[in-house]
């Protein structure tokens, strides 16, 4: 599983990038490239679903960041550097990552899953839903009530831009009580 | 186990970005950081060693196929970390449009 | 922005009169074929709704708001999304909320295929399509009125 | 028929439906939104009757078995809770129909509105793990743009506040079921609470706990995670505000943090303590900040932090007294805060400030909300006969009886800082001599004043709810549920077969 390790590292490279690189467009462009390397380890992990949908939803993302900071050429506020929040920061974190370690170990180990549930789903999903992809076979027939609520939060999210959007929020008293 | 870890290391970066820095544009891409590092965590606990992709072909008999579920989960995850961006494009492009700035430090309208 | 309202160049221009055809082709593909290979409604919705949003990066807002109007999108988005709800309540007829009641129809391996999955995929591309659309509009909208502002 | 799925298909197809046909009549959203609510309130009374008579109430989506599938519980805790969300869902929904006419586009209003309570009550009646997330993204993105919807600066940026907030919370609760998944194989609670019963004492269940814990305490808003609700919760349109403090925290919050922790983890002695401890820091330090305000609405919503204090510290008892105190000042907290925040909105709406120093002497030309607001004051701070007096006692004979005097002492001392703060917002905004400004200010029209007067009527005979006979199927059978503990497996799986 070498290339794995490869491509988490360029992800880890690409989101330190991001965060710390001062130009706004040129951070949005590094998100881009981690995004595109969890793509490509969704490619090594088997996942070819998921590689498809990451990768044009990355596109979609990257195009919607774009459009939000392109033209808007204010680098980042430098500010002093405040060593002090940072020290915390990374003192809280190797914390926690030194918390995990021992949790992390009782899951099974890597590779080998216990699979309890969704050996059902790779035994009898041909049978019971007529399905090939046994992704498309779980998301849309075994937990289709989760695809309907995917569905409504991706409806909630454009009524919420929709409603964000909106020029005038509050009338003006006198305004005509017309709609829109 | 070091994958895993990895993969925590990256969900903490975002944690990181959200927490100190003072950047609309910033933030959000601190949120996504940290989304993808949930994404690859999950599907690395349903991956099977030397496992095949979940779908049949033909004649095929059953072999070892990685575990569909986490995929399905994170298809579903992938949908909301979406649409959480959006959502959160569009609130940091209008306060830009009434502050002028992303930057948080300099929106302080309200009193913490 | 100018290059939004003008349209870019006429290299970017004819570029994209020939793959946006395709582009959205592909994803109708990834739509139908959902059950079978990788992909599925919501990648393909997705596609579909960046055929769009290609358009109107290359040619400019009329073009794609002439193809695909903005109240237009917002219906079709309901609409998506009632189709899904009515698929799953539907399913009432077999007994229970989201019964596949179309499974057992068909050969596997074929399109028609796996009871109601191609058609929840079907609605899902609809919703995802049009409401991404929707949403890239809305976005650009923002800058026309920026640009009033200034 | 088992009328389950039915809370989330209402509200889901009237959210469909409102777009498509709420631009053209005018007059549908608003319409909609009150039947969907007023059969969703019915409905849900119907559930308690049933989850009384007939126990557990199962109901497997697609007919899937399920650790396979997804399944709906409704128990009597699902029902409680269902009471209450519809309930002050249906009485904002009235009230909206006159309060919305201040804001542009309408349809987009009812439609996010609806889709937070379907959000609410499908994480409510959800028996799955990860659907519970999916719900609850569903409730929180509606009321980030809600929030928002007024799209003023000070809105914008609180809602920018509160979706970054709570999209990190969401990150921490779905690194916790990515965990639990990693552990157990399985999604479907009763399943996962078996298998968990089988492995106690693991790190890696504490490290679960630490991550939920942190997660929904950030969607409640607990004291060390409060930062987003001050802004959040006054920046809203006032119905808003009263569905956001009344139920949205505790649906998010609360409901989960006893759902995983209770049914699925089991609870432990440590964790109880960890939430008395945030329950009591919350309801403390929450009035302190609250007293020092004169911003109506922001005044409200650190009472709302002190308050949902007190219901962490009855449930962080872990006594069945003190579970019973807890969910009784949950639901009393949602009707008076709701009412608080309703009459915060009459008062925007015919003043059009927040401000108490601009108001004074409103109860000449506003009979109805002063006098309601009066009624939700005594509730809040606890003096009786009003419902706020029987939970606190409840709770502070709980704590007493448990042999913790510290915290009956501190939870009767913010009941007096609460009546304080209480005392000046009536002083200020209500009585006193009436400002030159608001001589013509009139009262608010009809609809609104209907919801003021059914809520006040509410925490007048709210008390009631303790009398054996009504309490039995309502509060009596939630603390029986929540009780259970990891029992609660035991009962999905018996009701399975």
């Amino acid at each position: 599983m070498l290339e794995l390790y490869i491509i988490i590292s360029f992800m880890i490279a690409g989101a330190i990038i991001a965060v710390e690189m001062e130009d706004l467009l040129s951070a949005v462009i590094a998100l881009g490239a981690v995004g595109m390397g969890l793509s490509v380890a969704f490619l090594i992990l088997k996942a070819p679903d998921l590689a498809i949908t990451q990768l044009v939803v990355e596109i979609l993302c990257l195009v919607i960041l774009v459009r939000a900071t392109v033209k808007r050429d204010m680098p980042e506020a430098r500010g002093r550097k405040l060593f002090f929040p940072l020290a915390a920061a990374c003192i809280a974190m190797a914390l926690l990552i030194f918390f995990a370690i021992a949790p992390l170990r009782e899951l099974p180990l890597f590779g080998f899953p216990y699979m309890k549930v969704s050996e059902t789903y790779l035994k009898d999903g041909l049978r019971q839903t007529g399905a090939a992809n046994m992704v498309a076979a779980v998301i849309l027939d075994y937990r289709a009530y989760d695809t309907l609520g995917e569905a409504t939060v991706l409806f909630t999210a454009v009524m919420g831009v929709l409603a964000v959007g909106r020029r005038i929020g509050r009338k003006r008293p006198g305004d005509p009580d017309g709609e829109e | 186990m070091t994958v895993y870890l990895l993969c925590l290391i990256l969900f903490l970066i975002g944690v990181y970005c959200i927490l100190i820095k003072r950047n609309l544009i910033k933030i959000i891409i601190g949120l996504g950081i940290m989304e993808y590092g949930l994404f690859l965590f999950f599907v690395l606990v349903g991956y099977r060693m030397r496992g095949r992709a979940p779908i049949l072909e033909p004649d095929q008999i059953i072999a070892d196929m990685v575990d569909p579920l986490p995929q399905a989960l994170v298809l579903t995850a992938i949908v909301i970390g979406l649409a959480t961006t959006a959502l959160l494009a569009t609130l940091a492009m209008r306060l830009y449009e009434k502050y002028g700035t992303f930057d948080i430090t300099q929106i302080r309208k309200l009193r913490g | 922005m100018d290059e939004t309202a003008h349209g870019m160049t006429i290299i970017v221009k004819t570029v994209t009169r020939l793959t946006v055809g395709l582009i959205l082709l592909f994803g109708i593909y990834i739509v139908l074929h959902g059950h079978l290979t990788p992909g599925g409604g919501f990648a393909g919705g997705v596609i579909i709704a960046l055929s769009f949003v290609h358009l109107m990066l290359a040619f400019g807002k009329g073009v794609a708001l002439k193809k695909l109007s903005r109240p237009m999108a917002s219906c079709i988005e309901s609409a998506g999304g009632l189709m899904f709800l009515a698929i799953a309540l539907l399913g009432y007829t077999g007994g229970w909320f989201f019964f596949n009641y179309l499974t057992g129809r068909g050969q596997p391996f074929r399109i028609f295929s796996a009871g109601i999955i191609p058609l929840c995929n079907i609605a899902i591309s609809l919703k995802v399509g049009a409401g991404l659309f929707a949403v890239f509009m809305a976005l650009v909208f923002l800058g026309v009125w920026e640009g009033d502002k200034k | 028929m088992n009328i389950t799925p039915l809370f989330i298909v209402l509200p889901l197809g009237g959210a469909f439906l409102t777009p498509l046909l709420g631009k053209r009549w005018k007059y549908f959203p608003g319409a909609a939104c009150n039947i969907i609510t007023f059969c969703m309130l019915c409905l849900s009374i119907a559930a308690v009757a049933m989850v009384y008579r007939y126990g557990i109430i199962m109901y497997r989506v697609g007919g899937w078995m399920p650790p396979v599938g997804i399944a709906l519980v409704l128990d009597s805790l699902s029902a409680f809770m269902l009471v209450t969300v519809n309930l002050v869902a249906f009485i904002v929904a009235v009230y909206s129909i006159d309060y919305m006419k201040m804001y542009t586009a309408r349809w987009n209003f009812y439609t996010l509105f609806l889709l937070m309570i379907a959000g609410m009550n499908g994480m409510i009646i959800t028996g799955d793990l990860f659907n519970l997330f999916v719900f609850l993204e569903i409730a929180s993105i509606a009321s980030y743009a809600l929030v928002a919807f007024g799209t003023e600066q000070e809105e914008l940026e609180a809602a920018f506040k509160y979706a970054v907030m709570g999209s990190l919370a969401s990150s921490l609760i779905l690194l916790g079921i990515a965990l639990l998944y990693g552990f157990t194989s399985t999604l479907n609670m009763a399943d996962m609470a078996q298998i968990i019963a089988g492995r106690r004492g693991s790190q890696l269940l504490l490290f679960v706990s630490g991550l939920f814990i942190m997660g929904f305490g950030l969607k409640t808003a607990l004291i060390p995670f409060h930062a987003w609700l001050p802004d959040a919760h006054p920046s809203a349109p006032a119905p808003i505000s009263a569905m956001l403090s009344g139920v949205l925290i505790k649906t998010l919050g609360i409901y989960s943090l006893m759902r995983i922790f209770f049914s699925i983890l089991g609870m432990t002695d440590a964790v109880l303590n960890i939430l008395l401890a945030l329950g009591a820091v919350s309801m403390a330090i929450g009035v302190f900040l609250a007293i020092g305000q004169w911003d109506f609405k922001r005044l409200l919503a650190y009472h709302s932090i002190s308050q949902v204090g007190y219901v962490m510290l009855g449930i962080g008892l872990g006594t069945p007294l003190g579970i019973l105190g807890g969910l009784f000042h949950l639901f009393n907290h949602s009707i008076f805060k709701s009412l608080l925040f309703l009459n915060s909105g009459a008062v925007v709406y015919a003043t059009g400030t927040r401000d108490l120093r601009l108001m004074g002497g409103l109860k000449e030309r506003m009979p109805v909300t002063a006098a309601t607001s009066f009624i939700a004051s005594m509730s809040i701070s606890g003096v009786p006969p009003f419902n706020g007096f029987w939970s606190k006692l409840v709770i502070i004979v709980a704590c007493v009886q448990g042999g913790r005097y510290g915290y009956a002492f501190l939870a009767a001392l913010v009941s007096l800082i609460t009546l304080a703060s209480f005392m000046k917002v009536q002083r200020y905004a209500f009585y006193g001599r009436l400002g030159e400004k608001w001589r013509h200010a009139a009262e608010v029209p009809f609809s609104m004043r209907f919801a003021m007067i059914v809520m006040a009527a509410a925490c007048l005979f709210g008390g009631a709810l303790l009398l054996p006979s009504i309490s039995a199927p309502f509060l009596k059978g939630a603390e029986e549920a929540l009780l259970l503990g990891t029992g609660y497996a035991g009962r999905v799986m018996e009701n399975l077969k």
